[in-house]
């Protein structure tokens, strides 16, 4: 049991920082700010608020925690009473002695007994009222809210914008009342948002809904809740509310001015790839896809396979067919005929390809200038764009 | 009044009892006597504890570091599973009942066994068998990683072991029928002469709620996880979204047991601490009736709240708004047995022996783990607390505070009844200790995790988290220490601890009445029905060394009945 | 610590009973006896009533939101054969309540008889039963996902009989075949016992070749003669005639594997095609969706026929128990018991007839 | 019948034959007349009378054949109360899915829905 007492001391807050610059390289998404809350909210006193939660980014916020400490407080107050009376009794009543002697006391009392089941009903009235004008605020959403369309599959998240945008970060616009219309691709998940306090399950085969109203700008939590599978705790992403909405778009839009099949086969690994491939050569679920066009042949459970353009698109759309040396002997993989037709598949190739060498494909210089812009603005604002972060990590580090 | 031969032939250490009036492997698999399956149900349930324990030490050292690699993500997800569900299914549920209320029931009506003896042995005999079931998914599923809810979809599309493992809950639950309708049959059919519902112990009222629980509740699990393997096998299409099912369905259907289930988990425990409480404080215990009526309306008003684990499920508001209401007056009831049993302390002559400190260790764990429970049930703030650590640390105040607690406490108090032999009292409360401490360091912790917003069921997790999980990865390893402690002292005993007579504690409910260890039938003499808080009924013998009923003392050397009080 | 008492405590086990081999030794007496076990029983009985709700919800829930759904479904379930099948059972069950009313009387020969023809209705009642599942069968009517239906279509198996309902009566096949033959050889051994008791198996077994022999006639006749009649203001056939024919082949083969237990892992790809078709084929025919309905349909009446096969069980310990002549007038309670669960599940048929066959 | 003038223990109560038969003959009865009312266009209504039909029919079969009429009240009310939860499970589950079935059928269906259905 000690063996754990050297792992306290020696997790240093720097330690956890660079650990979690790593970690976020392979594709876990945390906000800065929390390592530095971390810190601080350690040492704030356990009965304000702030020890006990986040911090407040959405109007339902205040009166969670309201109700959250006026709870913390009544039952407080009843355990002390219960635990006090208790030591007490056992203290001052303690057999001496090995001499059994009760003293003559009643055994029942009807009046006590109704007082204290009707009393404390009260305050659980108070509990269950405040409870429910909390929860029906946070149900019942503003004619004028935007409507955000969530997407939740097996292990990402893709949020949809008005305008068409998408992102596979929510971003928000702080003050504006928020409609997410959530549906799921395969198995229940849940979008929670400690900082607003807000939670609701995705259930797959109909539309959940969660509303909320950001009021204070910066980057928080988004986390799956409900269990779903290997990676649930990988599905984590930030929710970013941002001033205006020009500085939203700079996040959710895909930088247009140029196409290139790269980009926009890029942006569709994300959403359907990326829980379960990764694109730094570690073997995830399935193995790294930026080495893929780097080899000539590939091995397999049975023989061996010539990496092209037809292989590509038989492993997306039957999975089990062709299974990579290591990974069998049945594939974990969803088919994704249907999903993905056959000219997505070509621009996730070109995408594959990128990774390989970005000469190889059209436009794929241009990302080296914008890369550096993106790195430039997180760098002042101390935000992690979404078009530069998890990609491979030889960048920026 | 009898002759010292005869409270000799009675009270005394027997030459043979239950433990070896027959002997050989065979007089115990095929046994009907009530005792011995209770015993055999003991030694079951302790080995799925400290296999589950195991698989929980394993999760809590994998979550020493935040992004801790020492299992894979699916090898996780297979131990917080499996322990959940063998914690559940295996041990939780028939602990207290199964074994130390096989043992006990009888004898506190003063029958020789339950009323239907063969179903007993059935019923342990399930046990054995879906519990393999249960473990089978280990060895030909490749594990099970549904978590122990087995929520549809994924359940039906995860490829691991669950039809071994449903398989396996399903026959747990018949075992747990079995159970329930012996006892609700033996409890009614089969008490004593004189002994009116009034004077049952209050541990019979709640086990006879339990019970009542396990014959409306189980059959449901039983239909819902049959539901569940045709859903996978055959595609039925009422759970499964992909064909027209509705997952959220299988929640209600799931809840419509599991949340009475919880109720199973903890209503005998508080019976164990309601005997413990009263024996070891020499006291009546306050407001018998208040604690016997509140068991059965926990045990009622269980059925109507399961939704309040559905608050953000998709559940629809309305029906959000009633479970949540039907919720906080499940609170009631419960304050009221934890006032009076304080109030059962107040004046008692109060001893501080390991069960006794087992439990007031009960009452300080389940109040903090009942009174976080009025968090969960407030809709506002179980929209931000459900499904995170807040609601892992609630019930496992309530079901390791509170269950495992008091069967350890149970065990301590009815040992010396069950082998003839005293444990090391120094030593169990050291034991009671390690557990006490162990337990708060563990979840007290999650707790903060939880309302700061860390999720249940992850493998890896935000780094500003990392320090509350390894002060809690800390406190299991104690706990683990304090449990297994708990264990040793009580094995020890059983085989080489000192003698002990037939009521060491002076406490006054039938089972005392026998010898230590009982006779095979139990009594050797048909035991008189007295009051089983009537503690002056119950007198020292210096021959024997123990507590006697009145009516057999020795006339010459009775004391006086103190004065009765009056109110 | 005291002085053990070394005599023997167990004199006084021999107090009462006199070793009635009928009351258990923990008992007080046969009241306190019958008490129990009824009182149990009657728990049992709650029980088996919670199992069936979860089924009985799902069928409320379904029938509530997708009323369409049952309407179209269930023309395909035949009324005759429910409601010959519910007079069957009702009359198990009266001959159930006069073997009860034997036992209490002590008339051993009664009870063993009027138990035998409660357990023949049972045998007659599956048989029909296994007629109808493989006419569905046959039709490509199973639960949600392998459901496909293809009407007309009947593949013939041996003696032109459905290959379905030919797999189904193969055990019921193989226990006649066995019973009888203990029997035989009960009577060429010379134990009577053996002869009576295998002799009542097999005639028990027997009922359900009549129940088969008379679905089979009635189906054909409908089937044959008075199809078009039956069947036309059927909403299904109307659907029907829209689907392709080519269709026909492919989804025949698709429910075909399914039925053989493989629709797990087999069936992935022929998921697929299946998938596909039904885009082609279908238009706006019959909705899969009606497949829920079947589904409810399987799991209560499968689960029902599983109690029915619980009972027969029990029903023939206690034909065993009558021909050793040990009801007496207060010892009955193992066939009151047995009657009780009986009537249980003739009473769950009572709701299932009228739920699934008879909506308007 | 002469069953009550035999001394048959406390317990024992055997159902009068012609009782049993004038059951069996009620209950023939309103299977009958529940198939006749099952035809007749009825709407709703239809539903609420086969309801009523097989209720009495359950009626007889648990006073006459499952002798409850000469049972303990204790155990008519154990029965009985299994219906009461029973009726609070669909209740309560009904009660909650009706409220959402809009969004269960706003849904795409199976076939158009991008849900997944192949194995995962």
């Amino acid at each position: 049991m000690n063996l754990h007492l050297p792992l306290l001391l020696q997790s240093t807050n720097e330690e956890i920082i660079k650990r979690v610059q790593e970690s976020t390289l392979s594709g876990t998404k945390v906000p800065q700010s929390s390592i530095e809350h971390q810190g601080a909210s350690s040492f704030t006193q356990f009965w304000d608020s702030s020890y006990w939660f986040p911090e407040q980014a959405s109007t339902f916020a205040p009166s969670v925690d309201y109700l959250f400490m006026w709870i913390f407080w009544v039952s407080t107050i009843f355990f002390i009473a219960i635990v006090f009376s208790m030591v007490y009794f056992c203290v001052k009543y303690r057999r001496v002695g090995g001499e059994i002697n009760p003293l003559p006391s009643s055994s029942h009392n009807n009046l006590i007994e109704i007082a204290w089941s009707v009393g404390p009903s009260v305050l659980l009235v108070y509990m269950f009222f405040a409870g429910a004008q909390g929860y029906f605020d946070s149900k019942i959403a503003s004619e004028t809210s935007e409507e955000i369309q969530v997407t939740a599959s097996r292990w990402n998240w893709v949020f949809t914008y008005p305008n068409g945008d998408s992102s596979s970060e929510l971003h928000l616009v702080n003050g504006r009342p928020t409609k997410l219309i959530m549906q799921s691709n395969d198995v229940l998940h849940s979008m929670y948002i400690p900082a607003f306090r807000q939670k609701m399950d995705i259930v797959p085969g109909r539309y959940t809904y969660a509303y909320m109203v950001p009021n204070k700008t910066g980057q928080y939590r988004l986390s799956c809740t409900e269990y779903c599978g290997r990676e649930h705790s990988k599905m984590r992403t930030l929710a970013e509310v941002h001033d205006t909405d020009a500085h939203r778009q700079e996040n959710t839009q895909w930088i247009e001015e140029e196409y290139y099949p790269w980009k926009n086969g890029e942006r569709i690994y994300k959403i359907n790839c990326s829980g379960c491939h990764k694109i730094n050569g570690e073997a995830a679920t399935g193995p790294a896809l930026n080495l893929l066009y780097s080899m000539k042949e590939r091995p397999l459970m049975d023989g061996k396979v010539t990496v092209d353009e037809d292989y590509v698109l038989e492993s997306i759309w039957y999975p089990g067919k062709k299974i990579v040396e290591g990974y069998g002997p049945v594939s974990k993989m969803n088919s994704f005929k249907g999903k993905l037709t056959q000219d997505d598949v070509s621009q996730v190739i070109a995408y594959l390809k990128y990774l390989n060498n970005p000469a190889d494909v059209a436009g794929g210089d241009v990302e080296s200038g914008l890369r550096a812009e993106g790195g430039d603005k997180s760098g002042t604002a101390g935000t992690i764009a979404p078009n530069d972060k998890d990609d491979d990590g030889s960048d920026e580090t | 009044m009898a002759t010292a031969e005869i409270r000799n032939k009675i009270f005394s250490t027997p030459e043979t009892n239950y433990l070896n009036c027959t002997k050989g492997w065979k007089s115990w698999a095929f046994t009907l006597d009530h005792k011995r399956i209770g015993v055999m149900y003991l030694v079951g349930v302790s080995i799925a504890l400290f296999l589950a324990g195991i698989f929980a030490l394993v999760l809590r050292s994998h979550l020493v570091k935040f992004d801790s690699g020492m299992l894979s993500y699916d090898n996780y997800n297979k131990m917080f599973t499996l322990h959940g569900a063998v914690m559940v299914f295996s041990f939780i549920i028939p602990s207290i009942p199964a074994a130390l209320g096989n043992f006990v029931l009888p004898m506190m009506l003063g029958a020789k066994d339950v009323a239907f003896p063969r179903m007993n042995l059935a019923s342990f005999y399930l046990w054995i068998a879906g519990t393999s079931c249960l473990l089978m998914a280990i060895l030909f599923g490749g594990g099970l990683d549904t978590g122990w809810t087995f929520y549809t979809p994924y359940s039906i599309e995860t490829e691991t072991g669950v039809i071994y493992a449903t398989f396996g809950a399903f026959i747990l639950g018949f075992s747990s029928i079995f159970t329930g309708l012996n006892f609700l049959v033996t409890v009614n059919t089969m008490r004593s002469p004189g002994q009116t519902w009034f004077k049952l112990p209050l541990f019979l009222w709640s086990l006879y709620a339990t019970s009542i629980i396990q014959v409306l509740a189980t059959p449901v699990l039983g239909i819902t996880l049959l539901m569940l393997i045709a859903e996978k096998t055959m595609h039925i299409g009422i759970f499964d979204p992909r064909y027209g099912g509705d997952p959220v369905l299988f929640q209600h259907f799931f809840w419509f047991y599991s949340h009475p289930a919880v109720y199973i988990m903890i209503l005998p425990a508080m019976g164990v601490i309601s005997e413990l409480i009263s024996v070891y404080s020499q006291k009546r215990i306050f407001g018998y009736s208040f604690i016997a009526f509140s068991s059965v309306a926990i045990a009622l008003l269980g059925f109507l709240v399961w939704g309040h684990h559905m608050f953000t499920s998709g559940q629809s508001p309305i029906v959000t708004l009633i479970f949540s209401a039907i919720t906080f007056t499940v609170a009631i009831p419960s304050a009221v047995k934890v006032f009076n049993w304080l109030a059962t302390l107040f004046k008692g002559s109060i001893l501080l022996n390991t069960p006794m400190l087992f439990a007031l260790s009960f009452i300080f764990l389940f109040g903090i783990g009942g009174l976080t429970g009025l968090f969960l049930g407030a809709l506002s703030t179980d929209i931000h607390l459900h499904d995170t650590y807040f609601v892992v640390a609630h019930f496992h105040f309530v079901m390791v505070g509170g269950t495992l607690t008091a069967l350890l406490g149970g065990l301590f108090h009815w040992w010396p009844k069950m082998f003839g032999r005293m444990y090391n009292d120094a030593l169990g409360r050291i034991s009671c200790a390690l557990v006490f401490i162990g337990f708060n360091v563990t979840f007290f912790p999650q707790f903060v995790m939880g309302a700061r917003g860390m999720p249940r069921r992850y493998a890896s997790y935000d780094p500003e988290f990392q320090i509350f999980h390894q002060i809690s990865t800390f406190g299991a390893f104690v706990l683990g220490i304090g449990i297994l402690m708990a264990y040793v002292v009580l094995v020890y005993a059983a085989f080489k601890g000192p003698r002990c007579g037939s009521n060491p504690f002076r406490a006054a409910s039938m089972e005392w009445q026998s010898s230590s260890p009982p006779d095979f039938h139990n009594f050797i003499h048909q035991p008189t029905m007295n009051d089983p808080y009537d503690f002056d009924s119950q007198v020292y013998d210096e021959e024997l060394d123990t507590f006697i009923p009145r009516e057999f003392a020795d006339p010459d050397k009775l004391p006086a009945r103190p004065e009765p009080v009056h109110h | 610590m005291a002085v053990a008492d070394t005599t023997d405590h167990h004199d006084h086990d021999h107090d009462h009973h006199d070793h009635d081999p009928f009351i258990a030794h923990h008992f007080d007496g046969p009241q306190q006896q019958f008490d129990s076990g009824k009182l149990g029983i009657w728990l049992f009985l709650v029980t088996e009533v919670l199992f069936f709700s979860g089924l009985f919800v799902a069928y409320t829930l379904y029938r509530n939101h997708h009323p369409e759904i049952f309407e179209l479904a269930h023309h395909h379930l035949d009324k005759v054969l429910g409601c010959l099948n519910t007079i069957v059972l009702l009359f198990s069950s009266l001959t159930m309540a006069l073997a009860v009313r034997s036992a209490q009387t002590g008339k051993n020969k009664n009870c063993e008889l009027y138990t035998l023809i409660t357990m023949v209705c049972a045998t007659i009642f599956l048989g029909v039963k296994a007629v109808e599942y493989s006419h569905k069968w046959d039709l490509g009517i199973f639960p949600k996902y392998g459901f496909n239906y293809t009407p007309g279509h009947h593949e013939m198996g041996f003696l032109g009989l459905s290959p379905y309902l030919i797999k189904l009566s193969a055990i019921p096949a193989l226990l006649l075949a066995s019973f009888a033959g203990a029997s035989v050889m009960g009577k060429l051994t010379d134990k009577p016992a053996q002869f009576k008791f295998f002799m009542g198996m097999a005639i028990m077994v027997a009922g359900y070749f009549a129940g088969v022999a008379g679905g089979v006639v009635y189906q054909n006749a409908v089937d044959s003669g008075h199809a078009h009649l039956a069947m036309s203001s059927s909403p299904l056939q109307l659907h029907a005639a829209t689907f392709e024919e080519n269709g026909q082949h492919h989804s025949h083969q698709h429910s075909d594997q399914h039925s053989e237990g493989q629709g797990h892992e087999g069936g992935e790809e022929h998921g697929d095609d299946h998938h596909d078709q039904r885009h082609e084929g279908s238009g706006e025919s019959m909705p899969k969706s009606v497949g829920a309905f079947f589904s409810i349909y399987y799991c209560m009446t499968g689960l029902h026929a599983i109690h029915i096969i619980g009972g027969i069980v029990a029903l023939a310990w206690i034909y065993y128990r009558s021909q050793q002549g040990h009801w007496r007038e207060d010892y009955f309670g193992p066939v009151d018991y047995v009657g009780l669960y009986w009537h249980l599940v003739d009473l769950i048929w009572i709701y299932l007839f009228p739920l699934l066959y008879l909506i308007d | 019948m002469s069953d009550h003038s035999h001394d048959y223990p406390s317990f024992n109560h055997p159902a009068p034959v012609p009782l049993l038969f004038v059951v069996f003959g009620a209950l023939i009865f309103l299977t009958v007349a529940t198939v006749v009312t099952s035809n007749i266009e009825l709407g709703e209504f239809g539903f609420i009378v086969a309801m009523i039909i097989a209720t009495m029919k359950a009626f007889l079969v648990c006073a006459f054949f499952m002798h409850m009429w000469w049972d303990k009240g204790f155990n008519v009310l154990v029965f009985f109360s299994s219906l009461l939860f029973v009726s609070l499970f669909i209740g309560m589950t009904l009660l909650d899915t009706g409220s959402y079935k809009e969004t269960i059928d706003a849904f795409p269906t199976t076939e158009e829905s991008s849900l997944s259905t192949t194995e995962y």
